[in-house]
């Protein structure tokens, strides 16, 4: 039992707990925090995964730009969402075991897959700094993904405008 | 520039602002013509400066691309390309030179600068407009072309043909350049296509040609088949041409003969050599800058071009003094009778630009003539000439309508023909400079002796009929000049001597520069540029005969220049001077009203004269008539509605009773029964189930993931199964 | 060293309770919440991948990005969606968008 | 302690504090990593409290610098020049009361003010204060900051929403359109200097300054000066806590310690930004000797901060509060756009000076060459800057006046009153 294992078991509990509060509690704007704070987890997760950059951006994204997106939306469409009462709909008690069989079938996938590695590679490149600039120019090589990153870019700004123009109040 | 690459220009100037006119300035009339005349201009300079290199030597250049792969293997090529010989040296120079000097006097000719008409309209020419002066005094003026730029368009695309055809070496772009031509000779001969005649002769005119073009393309197919190439280098190469020598089989011509003779019949039709001349006379429908392209710079010299480039080819089996070949002797024949017969004609007619045209007609008899009887040289000569001074004459002939159009304007009476030669009279104080020069392409037309170009160019014809001894051509030609000159003289004298006849010609007036320069440019040419081709036989070798020196050089093997002989230039210099005096004395003293003198003693010979042998009516019966006939009566009436109609009618009529049947007992029973039912039974079922779209989104998603689960689910155990 | 299957458990894990949270919510907000965690799920996987057996590449990493740009813009997109729809219809909840049925 | 050991503990006090500790750890036998993290927290600890102390001198320099610029005395009755009067005011603020408001969130309404100051506090973890002693230099240092600067976002937020009232709420919502928006051009300015020296490490960034960016890139400098202003939210992009408005906005409910953790959080984040600037563009902790002697490094550093921390200050007392939707034009219509050009237009210049000057024989890093690309990238801002400052002469959006200049103040009386009279 390594201090490796134990902060990641920690952080997996509490992201997980936090992520059931997301799914579960009452106050929207509850779950959002919660939210955070899975996301928060998830970010900590890439660290121990030696995908620093990727920490770093899940914080910026999720938690600087989509977490309070949603915070936003929930302030502006706070009168609509009584917080009392059910925040379930009818068929909950069929979603609920479903999701359960489908994680336990995923677990039991897992388990009938042979492909573990047995002790974790080294990482091959040990500078940090070298795995940033690799992932750059990964991203921007003609022979990397630039096209998807482009693509990507492309679907943010049609994002952009579209959601200017769905959510602008012709009034 | 490499002399090639501005071979290549030459003619892409004047398409570019055909182009550039159509689709851009067609609003402007000023950027319109100044665009037009800018390209010819250009192509003016390239010209020249190809002719001066050309002239310093190192003949021809040639640059070929290879444009179309030919056959399987894609490494044999068509090649299209330009050259530059001695032959096409001296008609880009006169291209150059008569197509400049006509857009030029286009402007004028067109009213540029006038105001538009009062009831001037597309299609028709202008009618003139009134406009009050200061004093409020009202004006007729003349009114300019409604469809300026549309003009000059067109003739911008005509002189692209020309130089197309010019400096192309090889048949097929002649051909296209040919074609080109024949597009813009109809274009422009009903370029007033609200007058009925325009519509008429340009529609004449197109399938005149037409009817010639056949053939030489018919000879272009069996020169490529027999040759395998088109271009000039590979036919006129000895071998090529030894293998052409060989009999066709018909008519005991050679290969090359057969070919040639076709390709004389195109220029048959191109140049308005008998029996396809009818169309040029009423090509004088067309505005007259027109008639000088198509009459002096580009079309019917392009015809004889084609025949004289094609020389090599019909000359096979020819050697100089030797017995003429069968196309040759039909080219003779062809030539030597259209020259007297369009001559006969000349005198009969009162119109002064059918004149010219009848006297263009039977110039080029002369030139096909001489290439009949092998004088190469001398018909290059006269085309060359032919072109300067008959585009003078036509331009000349332009401005003395213009000036009677004045007249005409002035005392505003539409009902005189401005240009009818018995209404004018007395000119020369009028319009000056046209009377000058008219009467300087006149002289150099009839070949007034030993200064005009005329004289030297028909001389070293007649002298080479005289020298070889084909005295009937000889004779023939000799009479057709006389004629020439007679009726020249009478043109002079009628159009200008003597007193006005009419008010109109009273009031006439001198045209503006843009058509006189042209005029007193191209009558600096009519005369001197004769001078290039004296024989040195008359000076004793002092002047060199530069002409035949350069151009004989096209050819493989030299033309020797035939001893110099007198008589036969001491009679053209006899003929031409009766013929003028004659001409004179008997037209001089005109009055007004007073029929043609020649009508009484030539009595029934006049009239038919007047009506050109009434060759159009011949055609009209042999075959217009059978072709509307064939067309209306036979092929629609009969063939169309009859037969072929009838035949449809009767299967519809067949098929529409089946259909009926099919209908009734087929297709609304069973198939129609059928689509409903699927229709109904679809309907029926959506009500039923439409209640599962719920619209809720979750439980698609929910149905979705228990299928999804029930998927992995059957995969594990599948996984688990040994 | 945790051994790869830990990180595989728990973004399956992750992914199923954002799965419940689709399914079963009420709110379309909350829905939106809830794909997030799936998607994170998704990423955990990628770079867990990544980490353990591909890392002389950095695919996986690459992988991940785009998955952020694409949750970025569904967000932004899904969000003003739920907004105007509050504006029309004022509600938010994902079954009472049900004009599309029939 | 030998004399070296002596010379080594002056030059570089707190890496000799470190190694103590870790040695005698190791004497007690724990784990190396375990040691490590120790270590690690107790800086951490060591750095939060001094940013603390640091904030009890700033708000006093604060405080006087105000007072002398309004031509006031300012404190001046606890300690010499009033210098200790800040902790009669702790003192003020730690025994208020706590007061929640009814229908408060509790858990978010006592997150909040926790968020504001540990954001802060985390930027810490990544200022280089001297060559030897820094939190960590991770690779991403410069989006780290910006990802802080996000939490800072949601605790002001949470503060705003969860004390339930609406000037609260009104003020959280300007705070985040406001930092949302100015975090763009931040992250802009930042790009700049991450570009010019290669990497995001801020310790690594210092070390590459042989030559000051601000020399190289005075307009992202520029930049990110004003940005960070308006993501500290002080004036002139005072308005999220506008008093004269929404009454100090979203932390209009808060009393007691918890206001005064967002008052620590602001005047923190002030010096912090300070830190940064001056980490990023003035060179850091370099200066001579800062290698090997580190404690002068600390010295530097503190130097240039405070100076910076100084224009702020003058900054924030002169520029009056701007409006809502000027700032927001300020942002997205000058200030991104300006970033934008800025991050191309450095890139493709560095890369032509790497190229060329190499070519031209410079040699890589030498002086010439680093004066050279010095003065390019000057001349490249400044022609910029005209360009900027053209555009925005010739098509910016004038003002239109709020009052009708051409009306007379006072009218004067007519005098057709007079002639009524007789």
């Amino acid at each position: 039992m390594t201090i490796e294992k134990i902060i990641f078991l920690v952080i997996a509990a509490i992201s997980l707990g936090a992520a059931l509060m997301v799914v579960t509690s009452r106050k929207l704007i509850h779950s959002a925090l919660w939210l955070i704070l899975t996301l928060f987890g998830v970010a900590v997760v890439y660290g121990i995964l030696d995908a620093g950059f990727l920490a770093v951006a899940q914080v910026v994204i999720y938690i600087g730009a989509i977490a309070i997106l949603f915070i936003f939306a929930v302030m502006l469409t706070r009168r609509a969402n009584q917080d009392t009462g059910s925040q379930n709909n009818q068929y909950w008690w069929v979603a609920a075991p479903l999701s359960a069989l489908l994680f336990g079938g995923l677990v039991w996938m897992m388990g009938s897959w042979q492909g573990y590695s047995t002790e974790l590679p080294k990482l091959a490149l040990e500078a940090k700094s070298g795995m940033l600039k690799q992932l750059g120019q990964l991203l921007v090589s003609p022979d990397g993904y630039v096209l998807p990153f482009e693509l990507a870019s492309v679907l943010l700004v049609a994002a952009l405008i579209g959601a200017i123009w769905v959510a602008w109040d012709r009034k | 520039m490499a002399t090639n690459t501005l071979i290549w220009l030459l003619p892409i100037f004047p398409l570019l602002a055909f182009f550039a006119i159509v689709l851009f300035t067609n609003r402007n009339k000023a950027l319109s013509h100044t665009i037009a005349i800018g390209a010819a201009f250009l192509s003016w300079l390239g010209s020249m400066i190809v002719f001066v290199r050309a002239i310093q030597g190192n003949l021809p250049f040639e640059k070929a691309i290879d444009w179309m792969p030919l056959g399987a293997d894609k490494t044999t090529h068509f090649f299209i390309g330009v050259q530059v010989d001695q032959l096409t040296a001296v008609t880009l120079f006169f291209v150059a030179w008569t197509v400049l000097m006509i857009f030029l006097y286009s402007v004028g000719y067109h009213n540029f600068g006038q105001p538009k008409g009062d009831h001037d309209h597309p299609g028709l020419p202008p009618h003139g407009a009134k406009v009050p002066d200061a004093h409020g005094h009202v004006h007729a003026v003349p009114s300019i072309e409604p469809m300026y730029s549309r003009f000059f368009a067109f003739i911008a695309l005509f002189a692209f043909g020309m130089y197309t055809l010019v400096v192309s070496d090889n048949l097929l772009t002649l051909f296209v350049g040919w074609e080109i031509m024949g597009l813009c000779s109809y274009l422009l001969i009903g370029f007033w296509y609200a007058k009925p005649s325009a519509r008429a002769a340009a529609i004449k005119a197109f399938l005149t040609t037409r009817v010639g073009d056949v053939f030489m393309l018919l000879g272009i197919a069996y020169l490529y088949s027999e040759t395998g190439s088109l271009s000039y280098k590979v036919i006129f190469n000895e071998h090529t041409l030894e293998k052409l020598a060989e009999p066709a089989g018909f008519l005991g011509m050679s290969i090359a003969g057969l070919i040639g003779l076709l390709l004389f019949i195109g220029t048959v039709g191109k140049s308005a050599q008998w029996p396809l001349h009818v169309w040029l006379p009423d090509a004088m429908e067309g505005p007259t800058p027109v008639s000088a392209m198509i009459h002096a710079a580009t079309m019917v010299s392009a015809g004889v071009y084609m025949v004289i480039r094609m020389f090599p080819l019909i000359s096979v089996g020819w050697h100089e003094g030797g017995s003429l070949t069968p196309t040759m002797t039909v080219m003779a024949i062809i030539g030597a009778g259209t020259a007297l017969f369009a001559a006969v004609i000349a005198v009969g007619q009162n119109d002064i630009k059918r004149v010219l045209a009848y006297s263009t007609i039977s110039q080029l008899g002369y030139m096909i003539a001489a290439l009949g009887i092998g004088a190469y040289v001398a018909a290059a000569f006269h085309l060359v000439m032919h072109a300067f001074f008959k585009a003078l004459l036509f331009l000349g002939s332009g401005s003395v309508i213009h000036g009677m159009e004045h007249g005409v304007l002035h005392t505003g009476d539409h009902a005189v023909d401005p240009q009818n030669m018995f209404n004018m009279g007395g000119l020369r104080n009028k319009m000056p400079v046209t009377f000058l020069t008219f009467t300087i392409g006149g002289l150099a037309l009839s070949g007034f002796p030993l200064v005009t170009a005329g004289f030297w160019s028909k001389d070293e014809i007649l002298a080479d009929a005289f020298g070889n001894g084909y005295w009937l051509s000889f004779i023939v030609l000799a009479l057709a000049a006389l004629l020439t000159a007679f009726y020249t003289a009478r043109q002079i004298t009628l159009t200008f001597l003597g007193e006005p006849r009419t008010k109109e010609a009273a009031h006439a007036q001198e045209t503006k520069w843009t058509m006189t320069l042209p005029l007193v440019v191209l009558a600096v040419f009519a005369v001197a540029a004769g001078w290039v081709g004296i024989p040195e036989g008359l000076t004793g070798g002092a002047i060199p005969n530069w002409f035949h020196e350069f151009v004989a050089g096209t050819l493989a093997e030299h033309l020797p220049v035939l001893e110099f002989n007198f008589l036969p230039m001491l009679l053209s210099m006899i003929i031409v001077l009766t013929g003028l005096t004659l001409g004179w004395w008997v037209y001089h003293g005109v009055k007004a009203g007073q029929p043609d003198p020649l009508a009484k003693p030539l009595g029934i010979f006049y009239t038919w004269m007047k009506n050109k042998f009434y060759f159009d009516e011949l055609y009209d019966r042999l075959f217009v008539r059978p072709a509307y006939w064939l067309a209306d009566t036979f092929t629609n009436k009969w063939m169309d509605r009859g037969v072929i109609d009838g035949t449809l009618h009767t299967i519809s009529r067949a098929a529409y009773a089946l259909g009926g049947v099919f209908r009734n007992y087929f297709d609304l029973p069973v198939v129609n029964g059928f689509g409903d039912m699927m229709g109904e039974g679809t309907k029926s079922f959506g009500h039923k189930f439409r209640a599962v779209q719920t619209g809720k989104i979750q439980q698609y998603m929910l149905s979705v993931l228990v299928f999804a689960v029930g998927i992995l689910f059957y995969y594990l155990l599948s996984l688990l199964k040994p | 060293m945790v051994p790869l299957s830990w990180y595989l458990i728990f973004s399956a894990a992750l992914f199923c309770i954002g799965l419940y949270g689709v399914l079963a919510r009420k709110n379309a907000i909350a829905i939106l919440l809830s794909i997030e965690l799936m998607l994170n799920a998704v990423n955990v996987n990628l770079v867990a991948f990544w980490r353990y057996r591909y890392s002389e590449a950095l695919n996986g990493q690459a992988f991940a990005v785009m998955v952020f740009a694409v949750a970025a813009a569904e967000v932004a997109v899904g969000l003003a969606l739920i907004i105007s729809i509050y504006r029309r219809r004022n509600t938010v909840v994902a079954d009472d968008i049900d004009m599309m049925k029939w | 302690m030998s004399w070296n050991g002596f010379l080594a503990f002056v030059k570089d006090p707190l890496t000799e504090f470190a190694k103590g500790i870790t040695y005698r750890l190791d004497v007690w036998g724990l784990s190396p990593e375990l040691v490590n993290v120790i270590v690690k927290l107790l800086g951490a600890f060591v750095a939060c409290m001094l940013s603390f102390a640091l904030v009890i001198l700033t708000i006093w320099v604060e405080r006087k610098l105000y007072a002398r610029v309004q031509d006031r005395l300012g404190p001046n009755r606890v300690g010499p020049w009033g210098i200790f009067q800040t902790v009669p005011d702790m003192i003020k603020i730690f025994t208020k009361e706590y007061i929640t408001p009814d229908g408060a969130d509790k858990v978010t309404y006592n997150l909040a003010p926790i968020l504001a100051v540990s954001a802060v506090m985390l930027i810490w973890a990544v200022v280089p204060f001297a060559p030897t002693f820094f939190g960590s230099d991770i690779n991403v240092g410069a989006l780290y900051i910006v990802a802080v600067g996000a939490i800072g976002t949601l605790g002001i937020i949470l503060a705003g929403w969860s004390s339930n009232n609406k000037y609260a709420l009104l003020g959280a919502f300007r705070a985040v359109a406001q930092m949302v928006s100015y975090e763009v051009p931040m992250v802009l300015a930042l790009l700049v200097p991450v570009l010019l020296s290669g990497t995001m490490g801020i310790n690594s960034l210092v070390k590459a300054q042989s030559v000051w960016f601000i020399l190289l890139a005075p307009l992202a400098a520029f930049i990110f000066f004003i940005s960070s202003q308006a993501e500290v939210g002080r004036a002139p992009f005072d308005l999220l806590e506008a008093e004269s408005e929404i009454v100090t906005g979203f932390q209009v409910e808060y009393s007691g310690l918890k206001f005064g953790m967002f008052f620590v959080g602001e005047f923190l984040h002030a010096f912090t930004i300070s830190a940064l600037f001056s980490a990023l563009f003035l060179g850091g902790w370099r200066g001579p000797w800062a290698e090997q002697v580190p404690i002068l490094g600390l010295a530097y550093f503190v130097i240039k901060t405070s100076i910076v921390y100084f224009f702020v200050i003058l900054l924030r007392i002169a520029a009056p509060r701007m409006r809502i939707d000027q700032m927001l034009n300020f942002n997205w219509k000058f200030l991104v756009p300006l970033g934008l050009l800025l991050v191309m237009v450095t890139a493709v210049v560095e890369k032509l000076v790497i190229h060329y000057y190499t070519l031209w024989g410079l040699e890589f890093g030498s002086t010439n060459y680093l004066i050279l690309r010095a003065v390019t990238h000057l001349v490249v801002n400044g022609l910029i800057c005209v360009g900027a400052l053209w555009l925005s002469q010739s098509f910016g959006k004038r003002e239109p006046p709020r009052f009708d200049a051409s009306r007379a103040v006072a009218v004067p009386p007519q005098s057709s009153e007079s002639t009524a009279t007789d």
